[in-house]
């Protein structure tokens, strides 16, 4: 088994006498998928945060490989490779799709100004480039919506919407990516859509972690390799989605069965 | 620096921050509920002391224009002709207008405040120049070495302060108010929790430009003039003062305001050529944006990711 | 049994297009009728249509057997008709007391106000830990009590419920199916939307399918968990 | 006909008109004529809309960039060559230049990177001040005078960056005004930069050829001073027009909307956030130091109360006019909000107060202005893919 | 004939914004200068007024306006120092010859050797010595000056110390204050310290009524002097009661003393105009006028009446006799001594402070 990619302890996250994430420890693998729940609240969102330089911690490590990347601006974390979605979405509504996934991948662009400005060839070779790029990975996900790639937002449906942001974490070919309720609002046919695509992906990026929050426990146990569960920002269960879902403290905290 | 000195510089500014901070709450009321900034805010000061000074001349056609009861009837007539404007504004131009970019709700109040100076300049009878504003409080004051204790100065600061005071009341503590800043955060949703929505809009702006016509005759009453360009200057350091104090916020509004006046007092104390103080204080505001980069009495912030 | 709420031909949609055409649906009073559907079938669309936000282009809409298919929102609020709107739309920056006062607003009295307050507090005790966090920094799922909390504020006739589960961990989401039934329980018609087939259609009484902007099934609660064409066309499981 | 020349044709004719239209305006001074005028405006306009003119030519203008500006820029020296010897008329066009420059450098701060300036008119201010300095106390060619004033006003800029880094909206806002009104104050009250009596500054000279002469043609009559102006304004609004177009279809433009949409967005994707902010600020106020500057020379007397809070509220009302980050937009919004008071001349002292009306009228009935920003298009003729 | 040649004369000042007043009472009597000599004249006159908003960058671009149309013949120009000093250049580039009629600013015509530049008015120069001298033998010994930070105000300044000192007045403190200021309270705090016997104001009457008002509420007891700027019904009418006693000093012979001066003041009135002339109303009239003469002599031809107008000397008007010199200025510097008594202007010798029934304070 390869080393731990990302390695997390003892991470905390106050905000005034809230502790929202308590001394947390993680390891994450390469290649792993693994699913975070928790009850509302619990601090899931709040972990994504911290460790996208979002927040900074008030204690605890990060290290990514072998850097530490504890409390680095969120431009430094793209950059090392993490890249995340929101749980309430942030694309740029009034840009187009084809925009929304340049952001996203920021990384692979050329942002000198003599060569936009003016010798822009370059320029030029990477637009056409990306747009083959951003189509072939919006087909992956919906082949009606490769077909909206100048559309704004704006216009799309929510559920397109949805999948834009997850192109747009995915477009940069990242180390680690963050999936925070990707489902949420969809029905149980489009969110299994959405996750074979997602696992198809997968399979096209070899290296690629994930971590994903979810509260629909069968795309959890569908998905997860193992299972990390938060309560009031502790850490209360870790294992496969078996063992974790038959401990009792899950159950009563979270699943609310017997 | 003798006591009486010191005493009156501070009298001074406590009067100057009374009316900077009415101007600034209207700023802040407009802000909380539309998120736009009403630029022609100064103006509406300047209307509402216009209409005081015509409803005086109607007094004065009456044989009723002495004494603290003219000014009563003026005042009120001020406050409901710029809060009648106010709503005017509202109804026509802010609400057909609130799903385009703030900014452009900015830029016709702007121009809306253009037009009403330039009306009141061209149509007000000889409005291109300086009017005496009538002297209707009592002309009392007590002399302290240095300092003239002034009894209008005392009224109007409590007049001043109790409007601010109660307006802020008013958004914090009723039903109302409440029902305004649900509108300020999310017009929709307000109007699904049985808000309606234009009415609490007409009634935002018809508050705030009834507290800018006060204003406005709070000006006249202190100064004994009043001219169609008072507005321009005192909407933007009203805006400033608002600002400065945490938009959103009528305290912050209030401290803004003597804030302001607090620096230009020690600036034209300060310089040998006064007029620096608007230099002073302006760069001291931009000094302290750098440090409290939401205003002094910050917002809670209730952004998050 | 009497119909609170009776939509009929409902034409409805944004700029240009329409995205009802021509919706037919009644809500017998003190049931809970819920409305399913796929993603952008145009669900969200029928309830601000109801609501007066969207305002219906033809067709009519009766409550309580008066006509609101023009009236202005707080109007039809005003009625006894409550909504939790999809997408939570808490006040971000005011309190949860405050947002949950808000919820009362039709409601005049204070003294019933603080009563029901303290109900809602019952029901979501997270709530009162939280009573004074200004709601846009409360978690996602802590958002969604917050506005089904806030839809119970006003005692309605008549509550519309917009995907309440969306983002609400398992156990919530049946303590939220709970809620609901009990709400109907004490006399309250209730309109629900939801994704989660199964569970609504556990509580509903009788529920419409809608599919691109028109009732494609209607029937008995039971008759459309059977119903094979159905599940096979809209839940898929 | 291929669709190529079809594309050109349109945008000959479109330049044509606006050419004819702009030579109308500032050429004609009877007031029935310019009411006539506005008619025919307006009515053009909206069969141009509701038959899909307008959106046609703007198609062939992104499918031929290059060629569209071009067109233009030589629609606009047609312009110039048809008013040669009207003086008032070529100063107006050269002033409206100028603020189209100055809009321009606003469009990169607010309408991409969404930092509000509302000290626009003290950026421009610096530019000329430095101009007036350096033409009077240095041998600095002129050329150069006028890139090294952009660059003052840039650097100049620069004692805001932090607190603009540090606050956003409204609050950034005010940073600005404070900064505009300290400006102006402080011209006025120090002495040594002329007090409010202001500077008079020299006209230019290139290579030892002052623009400040009237250009004789011999029998064909003599070629006002101004047209040389107008030209040399025209060509840094056209070359400044070309920089944003450029601007806006490259990955700086999309990192400017990122940073204007969605900071932490933006952020959480690797965009250096305070690096394009400062970036944006600083390149608006050099293209308002530029036009400055030219303006200084073409003015030749500069004094504070020319750049007053009120004439940078007219830079911004500009910008949104024209709709917000809408580089065409700025065109028709400065030819109206610099020209449309002038021509109003005749109704005196009203003519402010109609001003304002007519400028309340238009936010009212197209409240995203008059030539609304459209997608954007990296590569010419990008919307027919 | 029936048919007149049509002749322009253009007419730039300040039409709106915070001096609009002047700006329009100047352009009232400009047009009522045109229209009393179109009655008999060999040419139509038709007056074009234009409006500079007080604002050089728009100065610049009317006067270009102005000069570039050869059909105006010659120009009655500026109120406002600092547009003035911005168009000269203009006038001079295009040959247009202009009179100003209200700049005060001794550099517009002493800054430049134009040809076409003229003023009617006087400086501040000649204002300021008389106004020093006349205070001095009033007896009084301290000044405090108080001025607006624009040009005129500090012009004012400037010339009324040096002429004060001069002659041994002591000033123990001086105020540039800003233009649009409303409150002067804290600078009015400091020289109720200094307690001097007379406030010196330079600057235009909208911003001396608020400083007098406010003077008055801290008990602050002084003569207030001020400048041709506050010469003006604007003034007495924005104090009321507590104009009574203030000085002031304008160029130009008081125009009732005229009997061109009263016909001008009697046939504005029958015009109704809307506003009243204002103090340099006079003066916009005297350059209308003489403008008219010089067409009237040699023609609508602009050197022509260039050189006409150089070449006035010892010519009436209703604001005196009006001499050119080399660089266009008006020589004959009458300056006429005012001061305030039961709510109007009344030159000092025919007032009853003159004679010694009333006295103003500290006196
Ligand atoms: N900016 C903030 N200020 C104050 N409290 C916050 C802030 N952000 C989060 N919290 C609090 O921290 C706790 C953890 O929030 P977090 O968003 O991480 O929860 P979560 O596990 O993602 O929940 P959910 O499943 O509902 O999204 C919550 O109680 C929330 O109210
Ligand atoms: N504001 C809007 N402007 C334009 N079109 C809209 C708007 N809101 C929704 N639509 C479109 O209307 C259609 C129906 O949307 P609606 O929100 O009613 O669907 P829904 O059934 O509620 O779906 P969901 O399950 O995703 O909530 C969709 O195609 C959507 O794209
Ligand atoms: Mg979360
Ligand atoms: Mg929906």
């Amino acid at each position: 088994m390869s080393a731990p990619t990302l390695d997390v302890t003892g991470l905390t996250v106050r905000f005034g006498g809230l502790v929202a994430l308590n001394s947390f420890d993680f390891a994450l693998r390469s290649e792993e998928l693994v699913g975070l729940i928790g009850p509302n609240g619990s601090g899931k969102t709040t972990f994504f945060n911290a460790l996208t330089g979002i927040y900074p911690p008030a204690s605890g490590r990060v290290t990514l490989g072998n850097d530490d990347i504890t409390g680095l601006q969120p431009q430094r974390i793209y950059d090392a490779g993490i890249t995340r979605t929101f749980q309430r979405l942030r694309l740029a509504l009034s840009l187009s799709v084809f925009d929304n996934l340049m952001i996203g991948n920021h990384r692979n662009l050329y942002h000198g100004i003599k060569g936009n400005l003016f010798g822009r060839k370059r320029l030029r070779q990477q637009v056409e480039e990306n747009v083959e790029s951003s189509r072939r990975l919006l087909e992956q996900f919906s082949a009606p919506l490769a077909t909206r790639l100048f559309d704004s937002v704006f216009q799309l449906p929510m559920i397109d919407r949805r999948r834009v942001e997850v192109c747009r974490a995915l477009i940069s070919s990242p180390q680690i990516l963050l999936l925070d309720e990707p489902s949420a609002g969809m029905t149980h046919e489009e969110t299994r859509a959405l996750m074979d695509d997602l696992l198809a992906s997968r399979e096209r990026m070899p290296g690629l972690a994930i971590i994903l929050i979810e509260h629909e426990m069968g795309v959890i146990e569908r998905v997860s390799d193992r299972c990390v569960v938060l309560n009031y920002g502790q850490k209360i269960a870790e294992g496969s989605y078996r063992d974790v879902s038959g401990d009792h403290k899950v159950r009563a905290a979270y699943l609310g069965e017997d | 620096m003798d006591f009486g000195l010191v005493a009156q510089y501070l009298l001074n500014g406590i009067v100057l921050g009374v009316i900077y901070s009415m101007v600034a709450a209207g700023f802040t009321l407009f802000f909380g509920v539309l998120n736009v900034i009403k630029f022609s805010h100064g103006d509406v000061v300047m209307a509402g002391a216009f209409t005081a000074l015509a409803a005086f001349a109607g007094l004065e056609l009456l044989d009723a224009g002495v004494g603290m009861f003219a000014a009563l009837i003026i005042t009120v007539a001020g406050i409901v002709a710029m809060a009648t404007l106010g709503a005017v504004l509202a109804r026509m131009l802010i609400l057909p207008l609130r799903n385009a970019p703030p900014l452009n709700t900015l830029l016709i109040t702007l121009m809306f405040g253009l037009a009403l100076r330039e009306s009141v300049r061209l149509f007000y009878p000889n409005g291109s120049n300086p009017k005496p504003f009538p002297q209707l409080l009592p002309d009392l004051s007590m002399t302290f070495g240095n300092l003239a204790l002034r009894l209008d100065s005392v009224l109007l600061i409590i007049v001043g302060l109790g409007a601010i005071v109660g307006v802020h009341l008013l958004i914090q503590r009723t039903r109302i108010g409440l029902a305004v800043r649900a509108v300020a955060q999310d017009p929709e949703t307000a109007r699904i929790m049985g808000i309606n929505f234009e009415r609490v809009v007409l009634l935002t702006f018809a508050l705030g430009s009834g507290l800018a016509a006060l204003a406005g005759i709070t000006n006249g009453l202190y100064y004994s003039e009043v001219n169609f360009g008072m507005g321009l200057l005192l909407g933007v350091i009203g805006f400033s003062a608002a600002v400065v104090g945490g938009l959103g916020s009528i305290y912050g509004a209030i401290i803004g305001g003597f804030l302001f006046a607090g620096l230009q007092t020690i600036g034209a104390v300060w310089f040998a050529v006064p007029a620096y103080k608007d230099v002073f204080a302006f760069g001291c505001i931009i000094v302290l944006m750098a440090w409290k980069p939401t205003g002094l009495l910050a917002e809670r912030s209730s952004e998050r990711v | 049994m009497s119909t609170l709420l009776q939509i009929e031909d409902v034409i409805s949609g944004y700029d240009q297009a329409d995205v009802l055409t021509g919706v037919s649906i009644e809500v017998p009073a003190q049931q809970i009728t819920c409305l399913l559907g796929s993603n952008g079938a145009g669900k969200t669309t029928l309830i601000r249509a109801i609501l007066g936000l969207t305002p219906a282009r033809s067709g009519r809409i009766m409550f309580e057997g008066v006509e609101i298919t023009h009236e202005a929102t707080h109007r039809i609020v005003g009625l006894g008709i409550s909504c939790i709107p999809e997408g939570r739309r808490v006040f971000p920056g005011m309190t949860v007391r405050e947002n949950l006062r808000v919820g009362g607003y039709t409601e005049t009295k204070r003294d019933a106000v603080d009563k029901r307050l303290e109900e809602v507090f019952e029901t979501f005790p997270r709530l009162e830990e939280r009573a004074d966090q200004l709601a846009g920094t409360m978690s996602g799922g802590e958002q969604a009590m917050l506005s089904i909390g806030r839809g119970l504020m006003s005692a309605p006739k008549l509550l519309i419920v917009d995907e309440p589960s969306l983002g609400l961990s398992p156990l919530l989401v049946k303590e939220n199916f709970k809620v609901i039934q009990r709400v109907n329980e004490l006399g309250v018609t209730v309109l629900l939307v939801e994704q989660n087939v199964r569970q609504t259609l556990a509580i509903a009484h009788q529920g419409y399918v809608l599919s691109k902007g028109r009732i494609a099934a209607h029937g008995d609660a039971d008759r459309l968990r059977d119903d094979e064409e159905v599940r096979a066309a809209y839940f898929g499981n | 006909m291929t669709p190529g020349k079809r594309d050109f044709r349109a945008l000959i004719v479109a330049a044509g008109l606006a050419a004819l239209f702009v030579v109308l305006f500032l050429h004609l001074e009877a007031q029935w004529a310019i009411a006539l005028l506005a008619l025919g405006l307006v009515l053009g306009l909206y069969f141009a809309v509701r038959a899909g003119l307008l959106a046609r030519v703007q198609a062939a203008a992104s499918h031929h960039p290059r060629a569209a500006i071009a067109i233009n820029t030589i629609a606009g020296i047609a312009i110039i060559a048809v008013l040669r010897e009207e003086h008032f008329a070529l100063l107006m066009l050269a002033t409206v230049c100028l603020f189209v420059t100055v809009c321009l450098g606003l469009t990169i701060q607010f309408g991409y990177a969404g930092i509000v300036n509302f000290s626009g008119i003290a950026f421009f201010g610096i530019g000329a001040y430095t101009t007036a300095v350096l033409t009077a106390h240095s041998a600095i060619p002129h050329l150069l005078i006028i890139i090294v004033s952009g660059l003052v006003s840039g650097l100049i800029g620069s004692l805001l960056i932090l607190p603009m880094l540090r606050t956003r909206g409204h609050y950034a806002a005010l940073v600005t005004i404070a900064f505009g009104i300290l400006f102006r104050t402080f011209l006025e009250v120090n002495d040594t930069l002329g007090g409010p009596q202001g500077l008079k500054v020299e006209g230019m000279r290139i290579l030892g050829w002052s623009l400040n002469d009237n250009i004789s043609l011999g029998p064909l009559g003599t070629v006002s001073f101004y047209a040389s102006y107008a030209m040399l304004a025209l060509f840094v609004a056209a070359a400044a027009f070309t920089l944003i177009k450029r601007l806006e279809r490259s990955w700086i433009g999309l990192n400017l909307d990122a940073v204007r949409t969605d900071e932490t967005a933006a952020a959480s994707f690797g965009i250096d956030v305070p690096r394009w902010k400062i970036f944006a600020f600083t390149a608006g106020n050099c293209l308002a130091g530029v036009a400055g500057a030219i303006y200084a020379m073409m003015s030749g007397y500069i004094a504070p109360a020319s750049f007053n809070f009120g004439d940078s509220l007219l830079l911004v009302s500009i910008v949104l006019l024209g709709g917000s980050g809408s580089a065409l937009g700025v065109l028709p919004a400065a030819l109206l909000v610099v020209v449309l008071p002038e021509k109003l001349q005749i109704i005196q002292e009203y003519r402010l107060l109609l001003f304002a009306v007519l400028v309340i009228l238009i936010l009212r009935f197209r409240p995203d202005g008059l030539l609304p920003r459209t997608m954007r298009e990296y590569l010419p003729g990008w919307g027919r893919k | 004939s029936s048919e007149k040649e049509a002749v322009k004369i253009a007419f730039i000042g300040p039409l709106t914004g915070g001096v609009s007043a002047n700006g329009l009472g100047g352009r009232n009597s400009a047009d009522l200068a045109v229209r009393l000599r179109n009655a008999d004249s060999k040419y139509t006159y038709e007056l074009v007024a234009l409006d500079d908003e007080c604002k050089p960058n728009i100065g610049v671009q009317v006067a270009t306006k102005a000069a570039a149309d050869n059909d105006i013949i010659a120009g009655v120009t500026h109120y406002c120092s600092a547009v003035a000093m911005g168009t000269v250049d203009v006038y001079h580039r295009f040959g247009l010859p202009v009179i100003v009629w209200g700049a005060v600013l001794p550099e517009i015509t002493y800054g430049n050797d134009y040809k076409e530049v003229h003023r009617v008015n006087g400086t501040m120069i000649n204002q300021n010595e008389v106004a020093a001298q006349f205070m001095i033998e009033q007896g009084y010994k301290t000044w405090v000056i108080i001025h607006d930070t624009t040009d005129y105000g500090k012009g004012h300044n400037r010339y009324f110390s040096k002429s004060l000192v001069a002659q041994g007045g002591q000033i123990i403190g001086t105020f540039g204050v800003s233009a649009d200021q409303q409150d002067f309270n804290a600078e009015l705090t400091k020289v109720k310290q200094l307690n001097p016997e007379v406030i010196y104001f330079g600057g235009l009457a909208p911003t001396g009524v608020r400083l007098r008002s406010q003077m008055e509420k801290l008990g602050i007891n002084a003569v207030f002097q001020g400048t041709s700027g506050i010469v003006s019904d604007a003034f007495i009418e924005g104090l009321g009661p507590l104009s009574e006693g203030v000085l002031a000093f304008r160029e130009g012979a008081p125009l009732e003393k005229l009997p061109g001066g009263q016909q001008f003041t009697s046939k504005y009135q029958s015009q109704d105009y809307g506003e009243p002339p204002e103090a340099y109303g006079a003066f916009a009239f005297a350059a209308a006028d003489l403008i008219i003469d010089a067409i009237e002599e040699v023609g609508p031809d602009r050197s022509a009446v260039m050189q006409q107008l150089n070449s006035t000397r010892d010519h009436e008007s209703i604001v005196g006799l009006i001499t050119f010199d080399d660089r266009g200025q008006n020589t004959v510097a009458v300056i006429t001594r005012y001061v305030i008594q039961d709510g109007k202007w009344v030159v000092w010798d025919d007032s009853e402070y003159a004679q010694g029934t009333r006295k103003l304070p500290r006196s």
